[in-house]
């Protein structure tokens, strides 16, 4: 698949949340086609402390208006600047990068896709692919309250969607492997990205139950390409680099302790 | 248009822009940038006699103006990099050139015999300072012995150009590099990375996993520059210059402190497009200043 | 409010943070910024047994997060210092300590024993690695037996406490640190400025006047960390810990990674309050960790 | 003199040349004395090719509006980014600096401020100082062509401006050192500032004319308070920081050759 490296220009600033900004990109000609699950490397300017790219998952494709959402957390200074970019200007991408998730395995199928924090972003344009192929999908997202989810009303008019809040203010208190959807209903995949802990009792509920379980990573990186062997995760394989290889991979790839 | 052809004890090169190695792969996870055909010359993954699985994540952290890591070597070793990559890579109309690295002169020597083979391979870049490797790789670059030793062993294996990349952590560079010509060397290149390190404060570890690791970037650029003067000026062999180069004045730099070729290395990760944008950046430097050819500044520096 | 006192080898400093040599005058020139008594120590300019003019201008070229130097020991000698500069700071209420660097052991030394006789400087600084100055200097800094010498004859004249600054420019600097050691030196501080070269290509000319210069700044902190770190390890008397320093979260690195104590300087240049900043930044820290004392971080690093 | 380090707020923005920004800066208290010829140190931000401060000599001090005008000419990253400041934002200054140009010897004297380039920034400011302290300042200003003077009119209110132009375009054809101002009146004494050619070739003049003559340099700096020593000039003393003991220096204590 053909990557890029070019100057996208910001459409729209969105805020959703006070630690999140949200970027919808466009070009003046049609953007390359991306799957759910990649990734962009985008070079940040106007930052002293920010000499590498940063990987931003792709949070969404908007084929109707040739966009590319970005939903990034600010966390540093890149991410600050980045959340200082307005309609107009410029961000240059290296991209698509990344496998992405499995494409729909059989038709009909029931995905369950699990988010926390800024991982729920890549899972709103893996759901709408798959509804799109005749899937399935339904949303299990968690958050440390109400105010802290994000895209609801989007993610929403793709599926059902299942919450837990670790203060109760919304869904279900408690983490999302203690969701009573995970006793309730049988899935034939399921597909995770969020914080590592998050990951690994899915994974590990997955496993228990027989379910096949991918997981997105999100390992330090610097070329994004596969080049520089800086974001390897050890697998069975031995160490692969997430950027390429990754960042999904299928929870027997990995040697975690489940 | 100015003439960028230089040459590297022999080798042609159709301009002095390189890649260093472990920072473009195997030149095709950039193809879909650059035409790798109009890269003067580009210097793959190190490899090893045998397999290496390299140092455990975090391999990787960034500092001001630069990044420290501590990949440690994976590679497949020679006989995977012979049978599965050689093949990918041997119909590219340009240097492909293996750097090689080792544990004892015997294995460089072995690892470079095999490489020898390879019709479409004309020189080997030998890494004698990788600060990442618990055993060996460092310690040969560090001392006059230890550098000759491995060389010598090398030399004697391996008939095709012979570049050696130097150490800057090391009280007199040009030591080395006078010990690995004498040894046989063809050319040297420099800047390898120098030995940093980060500390987490709140995990108060060290982010990289083997604690320390190489900084490179624009940070480095200035001891490179001095390092690439200093050896330029000691030695009559062609030196390649490397470490923090972002652009063609950078480059240039290098060019007039005695290099007759640059590597670029950290660059290719802000902007996998960079090597042209500094090949081509050079050619209009030259022609606004009326140069025919870089060989007109290559080692020009007044100092 | 944590404990921020420390102590190098008996000298008692109400808080780490001292300034570097060459970074902040003879202090008075910060004092409309800072409130002198309350920085740990301050280190002032270089001084040596006879007057120095220096190098020429151009002294300094800015590089990617840092800078380079060569201002090459301007100073107006020991004399002119015991007489003139003496007096104007002999009642700050803080470690005064000097910072003497010469070209032979004996030129130190005898400059260190003129230093011996002022009551209010309880400490020198011993800098046997300026890159800057053509004849001694560095030479003396990058040998253990040179290293040594000079240490060994500056023990004999001067009594109370000295501290040896160190280069990192050099293949071993633990075991530089371990040959001033056992000559007698009671810390170390480190690390000195890295060896660096910027080039004007319009004129084809090095920027600075002896073409060379030191480079500092947050460029060259992950070497620095990484020196203090493994000399730390290696000695048993007290290490003071400098390079690129910019704020408390840079300080408490070096102070994990072995350092008794920090030293700022570049940083002086951008933020001419920062030394007051970073004292209070690792106090806000070590309250916000639960830690009553600086003490408890200290050489702490797991690694 | 007192110093400090401080934020001062951005008042208003001129561009009065398309290489030249005006920043007009105020505070909200009182600024401090500064004197003509002393200059500042700006802290740029968010410029990663621009790590020391940059010092810019102090333009014009407005004190009934409480404003210290800097003019700047924007060669590097560092100065493109202070010109993207906008009214209303901060920048930190370490603030004054320096010498400063002679206060008046004595009442009615007539006084010859050469200014080429940037250069005219400060005597604007000294020329305002001399004319209140009683003195009789003339300008004499150089640059390329009409469209590179600046601050005419500014100046013109003070007292007589000459001008030179390399193209005519504006005054005589020629260098500042050409205008037959020189030849058909006498001066107490001259002060410059600009290009160092020029402020050799009107040093040389004042030489050769037995005038009082004073040049203001422009080394590079770093600390600007005489603490690294890295600004050095030679003169009759040695060499001796520009930042602290100059910038304004009499030539005779130079070692140009004159």
């Amino acid at each position: 698949m053909k990557k890029f490296v070019k100057d996208l220009t910001v459409a729209e600033v969105e805020f959703p949340h006070s630690r999140y900004v949200l970027l919808k990109l466009t070009d003046s000609e049609p953007l390359p086609e991306m799957l759910p699950g990649q990734f962009v490397e985008v070079k940040v300017e106007g930052s002293p402390k920010t000499f590498l790219r940063r990987p931003i998952s792709i949070n969404y494709v908007d084929k109707e208006k040739n966009q590319l959402w970005l939903l990034i957390q600010t966390v540093g200074e890149g991410t600050h600047k980045l959340a200082e970019l307005k309609a107009g200007d410029k961000l240059n991408l290296v991209f698509p990068l990344g496998n992405g998730f499995s494409p729909m395995q059989k038709a009909g199928e029931k995905v369950l896709l699990v988010g926390g924090g800024v991982g729920v972003a890549p899972l709103l344009n893996y759901g709408k692919e798959l509804k799109e192929a005749g899937a399935q999908p339904v949303f299990l997202l968690g958050a440390r309250s109400k105010a802290d989810l994000l895209e609801q009303e989007l993610f929403k008019s793709i599926a059902p969607v299942y919450v837990t809040t670790e203060d109760g203010s919304e869904g279900e208190k408690g983490f999302v492997t203690q969701h009573s959807l995970l006793e309730s209903e049988t899935f034939d995949r399921i597909s995770v990205c969020g914080p590592k802990p998050m990951m690994v009792s899915v994974a590990r509920y997955a496993k228990s139950k027989g379910i096949p379980c991918e997981v997105s990573l999100e390992n330090m990186m610097a070329c994004g390409l596969g080049a520089c062997l800086c974001c390897v995760e050890n697998t069975v394989r031995g160490n692969v680099c997430v950027c390429k290889e990754g960042p999904v991979f299928p929870i027997e790839e990995l040697t975690w302790e489940l | 248009m100015a003439d960028l052809s230089t040459n590297i004890a022999g080798l042609q090169m159709k301009n002095p822009v390189m890649t260093a190695s472990g920072t473009f792969g195997y030149g095709v996870e950039f193809a879909d940038f650059v035409n790798l055909e109009d890269i003067g010359g580009i210097i793959v993954k190190g490899t090893t006699l045998n397999p290496r699985e390299g140092n455990d994540y975090p391999r990787m952290v960034e500092t001001a103006s630069g990044m420290l890591n501590c990949v440690g070597l994976q590679n497949k070793g020679v006989d995977y990099f012979c049978k599965n990559i050689y093949p990918q890579i041997k119909d590219i109309k340009t240097n492909m050139i293996v750097n090689v690295s080792g544990s004892c002169p015997e294995d460089y020597a072995e690892c470079a015999a095999r490489i020898n083979d390879l019709d479409s391979i004309p020189a080997i870049e030998l890494n004698i300072s990788c600060p990442n490797v618990r055993q060996g790789g460092m310690a040969f670059g560090v001392t006059t012995d230890g550098a000759a030793s491995v060389v010598r062993a090398v030399r004697e294996a391996y008939k095709k150009t012979l570049i050696v990349k130097l150490s800057p952590n090391v009280t007199s560079i040009t030591d080395i590099a006078l010990a690995v010509q004498d040894a046989g060397a063809d050319a040297v290149s420099l800047i390898n990375t120098l030995m940093g390190m980060v500390i987490d404060i709140e995990k108060r570890k060290p982010i990289l996993s083997i604690a320390t690791g190489g900084m490179s970037g624009p940070a480095v650029k200035p001891v490179a520059v001095r390092c690439v003067w200093q050896v330029a000026k000691a030695v009559n062999i062609p030196v390649v210059g490397l470490g923090g180069i972002m652009n063609a004045h950078d480059a240039i730099e290098f060019l007039l402190a005695g290099a007759s070729a640059i590597e670029i290395g950290t660059a290719n990760f802000v902007d996998p497009a960079i090597t042209l944008k500094v090949a081509n950046g050079i050619s209009e430097w030259l022609d606004n200043h009326g140069c025919k050819s870089v060989k007109e500044i290559i080692g020009q520096l007044e100092a």
